[in-house]
């Protein structure tokens, strides 16, 4: 342990440092601190971001109301009590009145509960139609990102011509091709829209994985193609999909009630959908524009708590914006 | 250029300078009424085109118009006009019995794309001249400078009333001949026109002045060589304004003096706003269609009672009709002649439905049952909030109803005409005042009918009725065939359950007068005049 | 210095190793209009035991040239026989079980490793390729093994990636290298992202394990202090191809080609004293795209010793030269090494070229916006 | 302050006044629901005119933030900054920001570690070096074109004129970090801080580069601050070195001496870490054992006594105190070698 | 640069090509039809049948496509059924363009104008209130259906305070030389001020409405954007030269800030198009979303046809336009 090739005397180090290099080495302590996980450190900003907790709140009134709406509306949404109050000139939409909180629809029915129980079909539609547009962006995506080449292009042609057509028109064509309406075609057609972004984005996530150490150390360990797919790729390229999906929530709540609006939604108008109220209340808009005003709010307040929580999300998560 | 706005015209009454401009729900197809179908095309052409029968302002009565008085030989097959001496078309040329001749034979002799997109023609009359033989017209003589001979197959119901059509107007012999006016060819998917169809040249209070396609503008000048009282107003524009409250909102902001079919629910703001909300009469029928094919529970007339007896159809016109609507006890309005005075409305009984059904064994009957989105027509403005309220009383008495539904013009008259559907709701509009254009339409063609009467044993028995009552040439007589049959149609057939009838409107502004509501909606703009603010 | 016995078992036998990536740029379809000539005909054998050390600037093809050996960058042409099957022939199920022979470690200990998996998964996961978990108990003991052989606890096993010191992970990804028990490692610049002390620690490990276990390595890295250090033989390698090789200590006292020296005299030795008196070659210029490179000599451009002759017409080839000094296993890729060895020729300015980074990919077309946005 | 020191000769320290003196520099992070960290703890030194000071340590030790907070550079919120930096009679921690402009890029100027990054790829490179001159010469864009060229010249740029219409992509690393140094020497600062500018290059081009500094400072008489972690580049290019451990100075000296006589075990242990060209393979060598991540508070104890091999028991009790003056010193309470 | 031209020319008449048979097919599949449309209440189907026939769509759909491309061929793509009778579906297409066109522009500018500053403001200010407050007001823009904005913008300035005209394109009456169709640009050309003036008035609520959506993806992507390029490192160094704020912000920020906002413009003209289907519609703007919004009502295939594969075609042919702009703007790529 000399260094007496070298040109300069370093001074010899004492008996205990070989102790402590050795006890350091055997021992390698486990650090905790320095690589805090990501997710653990992005909860501790998140807890403490206003604009999350909004969001959030937001989120979980709706997401409750949702769940629970039909057991606290004060009335069956497709009951029509106040029907022999409305007459279309004097009378269209009866107001408040003790009972009926915001008053009626055009067809008597008690409009709280209807906007109450709206949130269901709402949450049902994003929700699902995020659901839907995330296994076909993810399996388009997986697909381009885990084989590539041939099908890698041929996949993100298609996706980059669904890309450029604009989302509301594209699901408007999509709802338009069903023969029979009915919430699922406005469910699959907002899913639509929503597959090439998560395909592009997952894929993107993907091909950086596939270039990654981790997939190549996993590759020259002789790991099958299919497990390295599975097991590393894609949990890794997950994460800017989730976030994503949080906001494209907001995004399908939005498509689901424009396209209910125009009228390719669920033929039975009698479940409240936000959307399709609003379509409804267009004929009223000059002399009852509260009845437009309630579900927009509500759509908006909605949209508002999903997009704080997704971009809140989207910035925990990203070490860029960790300044 | 001159930005004056267009509502401070005076309104000195006769030959007034004032401009009146309606805001048209739609766009004109064209200018030549012969090829046209719709009703905003007719808005605009009625204006600047006479036929040589009139209709009554206000009534769907037949009057004289450019014919003075009409006479039929005894078997109703040859009809005598004699016609105005005192007109002149728009381009000078004169009005005689040549011209009425000549528009005959232009409108009969069509080719072939003619022939289809000579919608009105091809529906009164039948055929064309290459089908001559089954054509209801069969010629044309110029008898006298003003007198014309019109010869027709056999007698109907619909001769001369059909001559108010706006399609059946009269038009320049010299402009049809420059204009190619029969130059019609079909192109693509299309019809391509000649260029007449933009230049319409009639006899009317209006002449034509320009489309401004880019700004959605048709203005019409008064015609001061007309040979009845001169229009009010020196300019009648029409501004397309297809969103409903933005005509609304134009009308509130002075822009425009008057629109059609305002939203019911509007009426009564828009009255309180100084506005005149001028109500037709209403000369529609909605019916809830039945379809025995698909359903053949449905071939039980009792289950048709039933049905018919489970809806509250005066809840119905009340809560969701505008004032002025009716309960439909047969399938036409009241104004047309062989409406049945003594038939009572099916009353609203869910007791007795039930009972009825139960004795048809269809007690869980199940329907599909359908409604038209993206439409609004003048019997249901609303489809959706008709349907449902049908579709709450269907179901209060045990009926499972499948909610079934397609765009007006993206499969609902498709289906509806390919029988896909056990139920729906449509209705119709009467073209002029007949009988046979109401249920006539509906049963008299036993092959193609919505109905499906083919297939029950009185149907080819009601569509023989209807054409021999169509063919009664007097009037009375016609009238009780057609009340009879009204009266069978609803005891003993009951092809479908007719709901209402639903009266349009339209809306002026402050300071115009002279509108005459029509319930044909066939209003003539050359009474209006504006007045100031 | 553990050079091995005179009869040399060569592990691994490169001959005639190029690594092309296309070049794609069309009009509507893509078509292949030139090559990055990553690694331009590479020969070199690995023996049995030794430590290979390859030096070269940043974008060589070192890296590449690791990889194609292990074929996890599939060859465009020449050949790597390991052990006498030729790897870059393998294909599917065969390369994968072969793989279990040969291990790479990587630069940067964090992206190597699966940020998901704990350290015991991904120790396994190399295990399960091959079929070699089906005892329990003795995976587990195998697993501590591993733990030990690296210098970690045991109770790491059950932890994340990020939980551990940048130190630390590499010796993780050492340990996964080791779990299926191979021959040969290539270790591409395994500690280059390091500090300094902890690259110490490291370096030590490597040799430890090397002992150890008998392990044949092939070090990648530009610190030419640290192949120096840890290497029997060294291969200098400049555009593509290697320019000279020889003996860690011979090449350090003996540097026969031009880039060698300039390399050499470049690395900055931390003693005062010597950086004082050190004479330096300082080169222009950068290295040239390997997308274009330089006809002749790769190294003409840029090398002091040119000449008007050969040097910009023909590519020399790795040859023994009668240098004394030099030993008949030290080869080199220069026409005038002898001439410039004996001082025959001298060295000289170069007028510096601008080297234009890159090379013409495919029409890249703007920067995407962020995806989350294009949905509204 | 005595100048003299018993290592090291310097040349070009003829002046004796600092041209910047920093004193108990501390910069403090503080991120929301997090511990206050202190990246840079109490460092002092001096820089003197012609002269050029080392800043050594391991990632993570308070190099770039230190050098940041003398530019006044650090990122907006979240961290406070006390001590002064004195440059020309004026403390540079509270000049304004209006007047501590005028100074950057004119009086002191900095060449940061990634040439590419540093250099704003849609510009190009003559715009980012006459944006300087224009800014503080009050020349204007044709008037410093021509100088901009005899800069890229200066730095050893080839055919400068076409160079100045050059994006920074067109350029090799090397070019660019020699396009970035003709920027930072366009208004002829006095102080050039330098935060390893060659890591991200290859050996080779370092040379170039290192050979470039060295020529500036002499020719110009332009002091630099250079920040690095290879021991290498100090001992080739520095007149004085500070080690940085922990955001703390923990030993200086002069090159010489400081190579020569290391006193302080991290400093050793650097040095015995680092392979060496010229020494015989097969050593092993003796790095310092453990990780920065091991460290202690400086508050209470020697934050490297954990990694230490030289430890004793008032290491992990107190706050070792710096041993020496402003030119030579460490902080150690059981220092190498003893001499002292 | 011109290679690149080319090849997005090329690779643009392909998609036409296919999206002119994925448009041609879709428009047969879809329920219903011109034929109804026409027919209304009067179709049976022996009419249904024969008016299918004198339009030609009784034919198998590969027959109509080969006489769609065929007529396409010499430059006739069909006649309108329903939208303008009888008129070319391309002349429809072109007699409609410059109002959308105008419109476009203008609700472009406005969503430009108010989102960039935005979006620079609130990244400047990240986290803060005027931050958060300009991310819900640009999501308030998203979210509020255009319609009820609209109504809400017509009511107030329009009828309540009579500011502005409620709908139209002009007012009736005014007699206006019109040159391109541009309104507000004829106005100019002719020199006919006032009307140019009327034009312009007319344009202002339907551009508030339509420029809702792209102002807030405008808005969003500059915040993201700014706020990622504030980190660079080019920053610091612009900065370290002690440059004024004026000229980081302006030369060194905005401008690569701008990269990834210049595409999203781009981007946002296909949604440009398919607000206008509304906008256009309830601002009773003659434009050709009001185009579109019949078409599809009425089913006139031809014309759905052009304006869909044009819609396309602009498209396509904006974003070249973007990319030769960002070409210019970012030397990376101009320079390759
Ligand atoms: N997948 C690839 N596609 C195209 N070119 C590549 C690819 N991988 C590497 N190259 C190019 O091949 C050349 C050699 O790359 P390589 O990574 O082997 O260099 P290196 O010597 O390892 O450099 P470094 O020291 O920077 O790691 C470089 O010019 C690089 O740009
Ligand atoms: N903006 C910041 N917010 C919080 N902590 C920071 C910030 N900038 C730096 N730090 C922390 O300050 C410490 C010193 O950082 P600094 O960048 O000065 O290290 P360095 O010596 O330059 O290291 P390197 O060699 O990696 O550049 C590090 O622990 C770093 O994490
Ligand atoms: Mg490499
Ligand atoms: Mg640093």
């Amino acid at each position: 342990m000399d260094d007496n090739t070298g040109p300069s005397r370093r001074p010899t180090l004492g008996d205990r440092r070989k102790e402590r290099i050795d006890a350091l080495a055997t021992a390698g302590t486990v650090v905790d601190e320095p690589g805090k996980s990501l997710l653990r450190s992005a909860w501790e900003r998140l807890r403490r971001d206003p604009v999350f907790l909004v969001g959030a709140a937001i989120t979980l009134v709706f997401v409750v109301l949702a769940i629970i709406s039909p057991w606290i509306a004060p009335w069956d949404v497709t009951a029509n009590p106040l029907i022999d109050k409305v007459r279309p000139q004097s009378n269209p939409v009866p107001g408040p009145e003790p009972g009926h909180l915001l008053g009626a629809d055009d067809r008597g029915r008690d409009l709280f509960s209807r906007l109450l129980v709206g949130s269901r079909q709402t949450l049902v539609v994003g929700v699902f139609a995020t659901l839907l547009g995330l296994l076909g962006g993810i399996t388009l995506g997986a697909l381009a990102g885990a084989i590539g080449g041939f099908v890698d292009t041929v996949v993100m042609r298609i996706v980059d011509v669904m890309l450029s057509f604009p989302a509301l028109l594209l699901a408007f064509t999509i709802a338009s091709l069903a023969r029979e309406p009915s919430q699922w075609t406005l469910i699959i057609a907002i899913a639509t829209t929503q597959v090439p972004i998560f395909a592009r984005l997952l894929r993107g996530s993907m091909l950086a994985q596939r270039s990654s150490d981790h997939v190549l150390a996993a590759r020259s360990l002789g790991v099958r193609p299919r497990a390295i797919v599975f097991r590393h790729m894609l949990p890794n390229a997950m994460g800017p999909v989730i976030v994503q999906a949080t906001l494209s929530l907001a995004t399908a709540i939005i498509e689901a009630a424009a396209l209910s609006f125009l009228g390719l939604g669920n033929p039975d108008q009698r479940q409240p959908e936000w959307g399709q109220m609003l379509g409804l209340a267009q004929r009223y808009i000059s002399e009852a524009p509260h009845l437009a005003f309630y579900p927009a709010g509500c759509i908006i307040v909605v949209a508002l708590g999903f997009t704080l929580m997704g971009e809140s999300l989207r910035e925990a998560l990203d070490p860029k914006s960790r300044r | 250029a001159d930005s004056e706005r267009s509502d401070d015209g005076g309104g000195e009454g006769g030959g007034g300078d004032g401009t009146f401009v309606f805001g048209a729900a739609g766009a004109p197809e064209m200018f030549d009424p012969f090829y046209a179908t719709d009703g905003e095309t007719f808005r605009v052409t009625r204006q600047m085109f006479e036929g040589l029968v009139g209709i009554e302002p206000g009534t769907a009565e037949v009057v004289p118009e450019l014919a003075t008085e009409w006479t039929p030989n005894d078997d109703g097959t040859e009809w005598t006009f004699t016609l105005r001496d005192d007109v002149t078309f728009h381009d000078g040329e004169a009005f005689n019995a040549e011209a009425v001749c000549y528009n005959f034979e232009r409108m009969f002799d069509q080719n072939e794309a003619g022939q289809t997109a000579g919608e009105y023609w091809g529906y009164v009359m039948g055929a064309f001249s290459n089908d001559a033989e089954n054509s209801l017209y069969q010629g044309c003589e110029a008898t006298g400078e003003f007198e014309a001979t019109v010869s027709i197959s056999g007698p109907t119901s619909g001769f001369p009333t059909m001559l108010s059509l706006e399609s059946l107007s009269m038009q320049s012999p010299k402009a049809l001949e420059e204009g190619d006016a029969n130059g019609i060819a079909a192109e693509g998917e299309g019809f391509s026109f000649p260029a007449y169809a933009n230049a319409p040249v009639g006899t009317g209070p209006f002449t034509f002045g320009e489309y401004d396609e880019a700004n959605g503008t048709i203005s019409l000048a008064r015609n001061d060589d007309y040979w009845g009282d001169a229009a009010q107003t020196s300019e009648l524009v029409f501004r397309v304004i297809p969103d409903e409250s933005t005509r609304r909102q134009e009308l509130e902001a002075g822009s425009i003096n008057g629109y059609d079919l305002p939203n019911p629910v509007d009426w009564a703001g828009l009255e309180e706003d100084g506005n005149s909300v001028e109500v037709r009469d209403p000369f529609n029928i909605l019916y809830l269609g039945l379809n025995g094919e698909g359903n053949p529970a449905l071939k039980d007339l009792n289950v048709r009672k039933a049905l018919y007896h489970t809806l509250n159809r005066d809840q119905l016109v009340s809560t969701q009709l505008p004032e002025g609507a009716a309960v439909a006890t047969q399938f036409m309005p009241d104004t047309v002649s062989g409406y049945n005075t003594e038939l009572e409305p099916y009353a609203y009984d869910p007791e007795e439905a039930k009972r009825l059904l139960a004795e048809a064994g269809a007690e869980d009957l199940t329907l599909n049952f359908a409604y038209p989105t993206e439409v609004s027509r003048p019997y249901m403005p609303d489809p959706e909030k008709i349907y449902e309220a049908l579709r709450t009383d269907l179901e209060a008495v045990g009926i499972t109803v499948n909610v079934k539904t397609a765009s007006w013009n993206g499969g609902y008259l498709d289906n509806v005409t390919a029988g896909k559907y056990d139920a729906y709701i449509l209705g119709w509009t009467g073209d002029y005042d007949s009988p046979f254009n109401f249920v006539g339409t509906f049963f008299g063609n036993l092959k193609e009918n919505d109905f499906g009467t083919e297939a029950y044993p009185w149907g080819k028995q009601l569509a023989d009725d209807l054409k021999a009552a169509d063919a009664v040439v007097d009037d009375a007589e016609r009238g009780a065939a057609f009340e009879t049959i009204n009266q069978q149609i609803m005891d003993e057939y009951l092809p479908g359950l007719p709901i209402s009838h639903s009266p349009p409107a339209l809306v002026v502004g402050p300071g115009v007068e002279g509108v005459v509501p029509s319930p044909l909606t066939a209003e003539e703009f050359d009474s209006v005049s504006v007045g100031g603010e | 210095m553990t050079q091995t016995s005179d009869a040399p078992d060569v592990l691994v036998e490169v001959t005639d190793l190029e690594v092309y990536f296309p070049i794609k740029s069309g009009i509507i379809f893509d078509r292949t209009v030139g090559h990055v000539r990553a690694v331009d005909g590479v020969d070199l054998s690995i023996r049995r035991g030794e430590t290979y050390g390859l030096v070269g600037e940043s974008g060589c093809g070192k890296s590449t040239l690791g990889k194609a050996i292990l074929n996890l960058e599939p060859p465009t042409a020449g050949s790597v026989v390991f052990d006498g099957t030729d790897i870059a022939s393998l294909k599917g199920e065969d390369l994968r079980h072969a793989r279990k022979r040969f291990q790479m470690v990587f630069q940067d200990p964090m992206s190597s490793l699966d940020p998901r998996q704990t350290v015991e998964s991904l120790l396994l996961e190399g295990l399960r390729a091959h079929g070699l978990d089906t005892d329990t108990d003795a995976t587990r003991a195998r697993l501590r093994e591993l733990m030990s052989d690296v210098g970690l606890p045991v109770a790491a096993l059950s932890k994340y990636p990020h939980e551990f010191s940048g130190g630390q992970r590499q010796r993780i990804g050492i340990a996964r290298a080791l779990s299926v028990g191979p021959d040969l490692i290539v270790a591409d610049e395994p500690v280059s992202a390091l500090d300094v002390s902890i690259q110490a620690q490291v370096i030590n490990l490597l040799q430890d394990l090397q002992d150890k276990l008998g392990l044949t390595y092939l070090v990648v890295a530009h610190d030419l202090a640290v192949v120096r250090h840890i290497s029997d033989r060294i291969g200098v390698m400049y555009l593509g191809a290697l320019v000279e090789e020889s003996g860690g200590a011979e090449l350090y006292d003996v540097p026969l080609h031009p880039y060698t020296r300039a390399l050499m005299s470049a690395v900055p030795v931390p003693d005062p004293q010597v950086e004082d008196t050190r004479e330096q070659i300082l080169l222009t210029g950068d290295l040239p795209s390997p997308a274009n490179p330089p006809s002749g000599c790769r190294f003409h451009t840029r090398c002091p010793w040119k000449q008007e002759t050969l040097c910009d017409t023909e590519r020399p080839q790795l040859r023994v030269v009668e240098v004394s000094g030099a030993s008949d296993s030290h080869r080199v890729a220069c026409h005038f090494a002898e001439k410039i060895a004996s001082g025959e020729i001298q060295r000289h300015e170069v007028e510096a070229t601008i080297t234009t980074p890159g090379f013409g990919g495919p029409d890249a077309g703007p920067t995407a916006p962020p995806e989350a946005y294009i949905g509204v | 302050m005595t100048q003299a020191t018993q290592h090291s000769s310097r040349p070009g320290a003829g002046s004796s006044e600092p041209l910047l003196s920093v004193r108990d520099l501390r910069v403090t992070f503080q991120r929301q629901g997090e511990e206050e960290f202190h990246a840079v703890d109490g460092v002092s030194f001096d820089v003197r005119p012609g002269q050029t000071v080392g800043l050594v340590g391991e990632s993570g030790c308070g190099k770039s933030v230190t050098s940041l907070a003398i530019m006044g550079l650090l990122p907006g919120r979240g961290n406070r900054v006390s001590g002064s930096a004195i440059f020309d009679g004026e403390d540079l921690l509270t000049l304004s920001p209006s007047a501590m402009r005028d100074r950057r890029g004119s009086e002191i100027a900095m060449i940061f570690q990634d040439p590419l990054s540093s250099l704003n790829p849609v510009i190009s490179i003559g715009r980012q070096v006459t944006e300087v001159m224009e800014r503080h010469q009050g020349l204007s864009r044709k008037q410093a074109t021509p100088k901009a060229a005899d800069l890229l010249e200066r730095v050893g740029i080839p055919d400068p004129k076409a160079r100045l219409l050059n994006y920074p992509h067109q350029l090799s690393g090397g070019m660019r970090q020699r396009a970035l140094i003709a920027m930072a020497l366009a208004c002829n600062p006095r102080l050039l801080i330098a935060d390893e500018p060659t890591t991200a290059l290859d050996v080779t081009i370092q040379a170039q580069i290192l050979a470039l500094l060295k020529e500036l400072v002499v020719d110009t008489g332009t002091a630099l601050v250079m920040i690095t972690h290879d021991l290498g580049v100090v001992a080739g290019l520095c007149d004085e070195v500070n080690v940085l451990y922990g955001g703390k100075v923990v030993e200086r000296g002069g090159r010489h001496g400081l190579f020569r006589d290391p006193r302080h075990p991290y400093t050793v242990g650097l040095l015995n870490s680092i392979p060496r060209l010229d020494a015989a393979r097969g050593d092993k060598l003796s790095p310092v054992p453990g990780s920065v991540a091991d460290n202690l508070p400086w508050t209470a104890a020697c934050a490297f006594a954990p990694r230490c091999s030289n430890a004793i028991d008032p290491c992990t009790a107190e706050t070792p105190q710096w041993e020496g003056d402003q030119v030579v010193g460490f902080r150690c309470f059981n220092p190498m070698g003893g001499t002292r | 640069m011109l290679r690149f031209v080319v090849r997005r020319i090329l690779q643009m008449c392909l998609v036409a090509f296919v999206l002119s048979m994925l448009i041609f097919v879709w428009l047969r599949s879809l329920p219903g039809g011109p034929v109804s449309a026409i027919l209304g209440e009067r179709q049976t189907p022996a009419r249904r049948a024969a008016l299918e026939a004198a339009l030609g769509l009784d034919q198998p759909l590969h027959v109509q496509y080969l006489r769609f491309l065929e007529r396409a061929s010499q430059g006739k793509f069909g006649v309108s059924t329903k939208v303008l009778p009888g008129e070319d579906a391309l002349q429809v297409f072109l007699d409609r363009l410059p109002a959308t066109v105008e419109l476009s522009l203008l609700a472009l500018f406005l969503a430009i104008a108010l989102g960039i500053p935005l979006g620079y403001m609130a990244a400047r200010r990240h986290g803060s209130a005027v931050d958060t407050g300009a991310v819900i007001f640009s999501l308030v823009g998203v979210a509020v259906p255009v319609f009820f904005l609209a109504f809400l913008l017509k009511y107030f300035f329009a009828v309540e305070w009579n500011l502005l005209p409620v709908s139209g394109r002009q007012t009736t009456g005014l007699d206006a030389t019109r040159v391109t169709g541009m309104f507000v640009l004829d106005g100019i050309l002719t020199r006919e001020w006032d009307a140019s003036w009327d034009a312009f008035k007319h344009l202002i609520l339907p551009a508030v409405a339509l420029a809702s959506i792209p102002f807030a993806v405008i808005f969003r992507i500059t915040r993201a954007s700014v706020l990622d390029v504030l980190d660079e490192d080019y920053v610091r160094t612009a900065e370290a030269k002690g440059l004024t704020a004026r000229v980081v912000r302006g030369r060194h920020v905005l401008r690569n800030a701008m990269l990834p906002v210049v595409t999203t413009i781009g981007l946002q003209v296909g949604g440009l198009l398919a607000g206008a289907v509304l906008t256009e519609s309830v601002f009773s703007y003659r434009g050709i979303g009001d185009a579109l919004a019949t078409a599809f009502r009425e089913k006139d295939y031809a014309v759905l046809q052009v304006l869909i594969l044009m819609g396309a075609v602009i498209f396509v042919l904006v974003n070249l336009l973007v990319d030769i702009a960002y070409a210019l703007i970012d030397p990376r790529i101009r320079t390759r």
